[in-house]
């Protein structure tokens, strides 16, 4: 029976972080994973979606190129979605390879079977049916996207992220409708528009992007609008039936209802843990009412040998939620320092067109705590970055303490913001006050300096509003 | 009053003035701050003596 | 005698900021500019040449927009320069009118006229030849485009930054001279390059952007050089004459010359500080050697009522530095702490494609102060958003001391890195080590996940190369 320090079950950046972690640190490590290394993000999940946005980046900036001086007759321009989609396929092959080589350069034995626990320190391989052994295992095995009740999923035209990650026939006078207006549906939502698509957006909650903070449901609600994109926020999908080659999508809010029709149709409603058969009774673990397992800060099953990690955990749903516990886990393991994870100081963010990016807590949130709180805003379109580069839809929103201008949450929407929000990030990590940011200085021109000004705002006043 | 940067019982330091306090095994209560809102920088816990801060 | 606690002269980012803020805190002040509100910067420098990058920007995507299933007869493309410029004079115009009406809502009395030291709390007004009187005078009159001697700046085809941004007639079939391959030499290089003209770099030093980290110079030659920029780098110009309709540039490097014809020629060799007719002496305020005005900590010239801030004091010729200078003559005139600014950690941008930013010491400068220095390497090849993005050129670079991970400078080449480097310049500006950047964890996927792991790298190893 081969022998471990750790055995890592699932191939997602949970599971793979995890592993070239524990090799680098020292210990003999093995990694099962059944289908794709890379997980939901590298191939059905964070890349390809990217992926796909920046080819929507691209034909809009295409449609748009009027304004810069260049014309084009639009009749001259042909799109090709299959493309598109085959590039975002390559693209997600390429990090699967990548990381099928980043392990084997660590020396992590790879299993490409699926596993399941026989005990804390077992795991048993399905189809080889070989038993391995190891002092720890880690539990990565992710989550797969849930399949609202009653609809016809057999309809290729009736799809969850998968199936739209590998549909390749949109056409620009599709019409298209997205259940659930999380990051996910809202991406699908915006790569769609810019490819001309008629699409509406539904949403059970009364304002898309519900957990972000209610100024950005609003700017994006308004961003959305305008890009000709509907929205139905506050609805309720009472049926979905097939008419002809269309579907019927039936809905409500306050009693009246609403009738929209659609050529495809996403389901995008949070994801479900991959916990079958995973033999987790064998090793007395639990799964909760949410179906998820728990874990303890140092990111233990209720068996102390068994980590678990990712999605699984029912956190956010976020591939740098599971690197980051993976590899806290690590240092669990080598009896090394292990930061104690504040899953309201993960970045979120949601590449759409705009985009959006937050950390910490929304305005509300922050008051709901207890804080007295101090906010400060600046628009991008007093922003001379934004200005020049014709981008000034969004804004930075930073919602501080009163007293010490402690940072509690910043909330961000504009062009590219997704990478602006690590900054951010690290500032609330690091417990910086407003003050100490509006006085680091910034780059001019840069979308950056925004962030400055609202700390400003913060402070005392912005300079440029 | 006590010299140093206790006040509210906030200490600012900046992390690496923290990491280098923790390697001289200085309490950080007794420095004064001389950067950004009084908070600790690296040279202030560098050039912390005992005699230069009693005033 | 019109009596002011602030007179402000020159309107640039120096100047109208100070006005602003000086305002904002309560002091009543004058702004006297005697050409364009916001300066070389708004008016001439940072924005408007943005604007052009950005036209680049869209006119490079639609070329290569093949890559992303998108085809389009590149003789359907009509490509006009003059409309591009024209964008880039609205953008300006647009920021111009925005700054007036900040100071109109802030109460600056603005004079549009010439400003003169009549003595250290008098000012004379050149046209009007009113005289003001304040407690404390700021000269924030910026400076101007250096033209080397000897090139007849009559031949429009001759220019400097100032011209650039004015000439309208570029052709795809242009031959292009830069001479100077600092920021502002190679943005230009850049957005010529995007329109299709022969462009080639003159550098008398070494290698291009030569004030940067040398692997930035190397990474930034192999990326121009695929672009088809011609690089020549540690050449003398010996002579420029006309022939006919053409500029002959001749060359040198070792004894060995070398011809290159230009249908243009831009001059971009540094800048020289607008110190004439001010009434400098009348202040007792002497110019030093290098023609800026010296100051102290304190952002006083020799005499202490007069201060002086941005491109006039010689110091890094950068917006930024000039605003972040006049906030603290500001505290200092308030009575309020003063940041001393250092100005090795200002953040510094090189907008061209790819771009370039960086703070603080590079590799070379460290190792001369003495640092024992431990350097953390990312390239963006290996980074997932940057993949799916298409712009794997570039990298990320922290140097860092050995021993306690201190990050002595951040230097980056990619897409749109210049967003990033204000997160490395709060970094440094409040003294993170790698260890902390390291942990701070990142959104997937990002390019700001690269910093991350160079400084991953500089702990220990990264996760992903
Ligand atoms: C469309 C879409 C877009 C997204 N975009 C983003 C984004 O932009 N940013 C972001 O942070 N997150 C995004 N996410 C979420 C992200 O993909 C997940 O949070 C992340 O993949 C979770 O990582 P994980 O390692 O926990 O699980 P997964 O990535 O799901 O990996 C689990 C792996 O375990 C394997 N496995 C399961 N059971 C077994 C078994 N018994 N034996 C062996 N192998 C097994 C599976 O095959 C799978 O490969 C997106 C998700 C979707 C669906
Ligand atoms: C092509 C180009 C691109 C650039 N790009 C960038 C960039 O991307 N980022 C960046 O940070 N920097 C950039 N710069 C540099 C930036 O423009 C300068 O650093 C900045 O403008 C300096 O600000 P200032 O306030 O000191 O002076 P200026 O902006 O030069 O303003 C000085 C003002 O004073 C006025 N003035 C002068 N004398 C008098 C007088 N006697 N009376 C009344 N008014 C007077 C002038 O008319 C002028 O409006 C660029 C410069 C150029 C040329």
């Amino acid at each position: 029976m081969k022998q471990y320090d750790l055995i890592v079950v699932g191939g997602g950046p949970g599971g793979y972080v995890t592993a070239i972690y524990a090799a680098q640190n020292g210990l003999k490590t093995a990694l099962i994973e059944e289908k794709d290394l890379g997980g939901t993000c590298l191939n059905w999940g964070c890349i390809p979606t990217k992926a796909l946005a920046k080819n929507a980046e691209v034909l809009r900036t295409i449609f748009d190129s009027k304004d810069y001086g260049i014309s084009i007759d639009p009749n001259q321009i042909k799109v090709d979605y299959a493309m598109a989609q085959k590039r975002s396929r390559e693209v997600s092959k390429k990090l699967n390879k990548g990381v099928q080589g980043l392990l084997h350069k660590n020396k992590v034995d790879i299993f490409k079977d699926r596993a399941k626990l026989v005990n804390g320190t077992n795991v048993k391989l399905t189809a080889s049916e070989e038993i391995l052994a190891a002092k720890n295992i880690v539990l990565a095995t992710g989550s797969h996207p849930f399949k609202i009740p009653g609809f016809d999923y057999q309809n290729p035209n009736i799809m969850t992220s998968r199936g739209a990650l590998e549909m390749t026939d949109l056409k620009a006078s599709d019409e298209v409708v997205v259940i659930g207006a999380g990051a996910i549906g809202m991406e699908f939502a915006s790569i769609w528009a810019s490819y001309g698509a008629q699409v509406t957006v539904i949403e059970m909650l009364p304002r898309i992007l519900p957990n972000e903070d209610e100024a950005v449901s609003k700017e994006m609600t308004r961003a959305f609008k305008k890009r000709g994109v509907k929205i139905r926020a506050g609805y309720k999908v009472t049926l979905v039936s097939i008419k002809g080659k269309k579907i019927e999508v039936n809905l409500e809010k306050n009693g009246e209802s609403e009738k929209i029709m659609g050529d495809k149709l996403l389901v995008s409603a949070g994801v479900r843990a991959n916990t079958e058969n995973l033999g987790l009774e064998s090793a007395g673990i639990k799964i909760n009412q949410r179906g998820f397992l728990d874990i303890n800060d140092q990111f233990q099953t209720s068996c102390a040998t068994v980590y678990a990690i990712g999605d699984l955990t029912g956190k956010l749903a976020l591939a740098h939620v599971a690197s980051a516990q993976g590899l806290e886990v690590v240092h669990q393991i080598l009896g090394a320092t292990v930061k104690k994870i504040n899953y309201s100081n993960i970045p979120r963010c949601t590449y759409t067109y705009p985009e959006v990016a937050s950390v910490g807590l929304t305005e509300e949130q922050a008051k709901g705590a207890g804080y007295k709180v101090k906010v400060g805003e600046f628009p991008l379109l007093a922003n001379g970055k934004s200005l020049a580069m014709n981008e000034t839809t969004g804004f930075v929103k930073i919602v501080a303490d009163e007293k010490y201008h402690e940072i509690l949450g910043i909330h961000l929407v504009g062009g590219h913001v997704t990478e602006l929000i690590a900054a951010a990030a690290g500032y609330i990590d690091l417990e910086f006050t407003a003050d100490d940011i509006a006085q680091v200085i910034h780059p001019h021109p840069s979308v950056s300096e925004a962030i400055m000004e609202a700390a400003h705002a913060v402070v005392s006043k912005a300079i440029h509003i | 009053a006590t010299a140093g940067n206790a006040t509210d019982g906030r200490v600012k330091a900046s992390p690496l003035a923290k990491k280098l306090a923790k390697e001289k095994g200085l309490d950080l209560q007794l420095v004064i701050g001389t950067g950004n809102n009084g908070s600790i920088t690296v040279d202030d816990v560098k050039n912390y003596t005992p005699a230069s801060q009693a005033a």
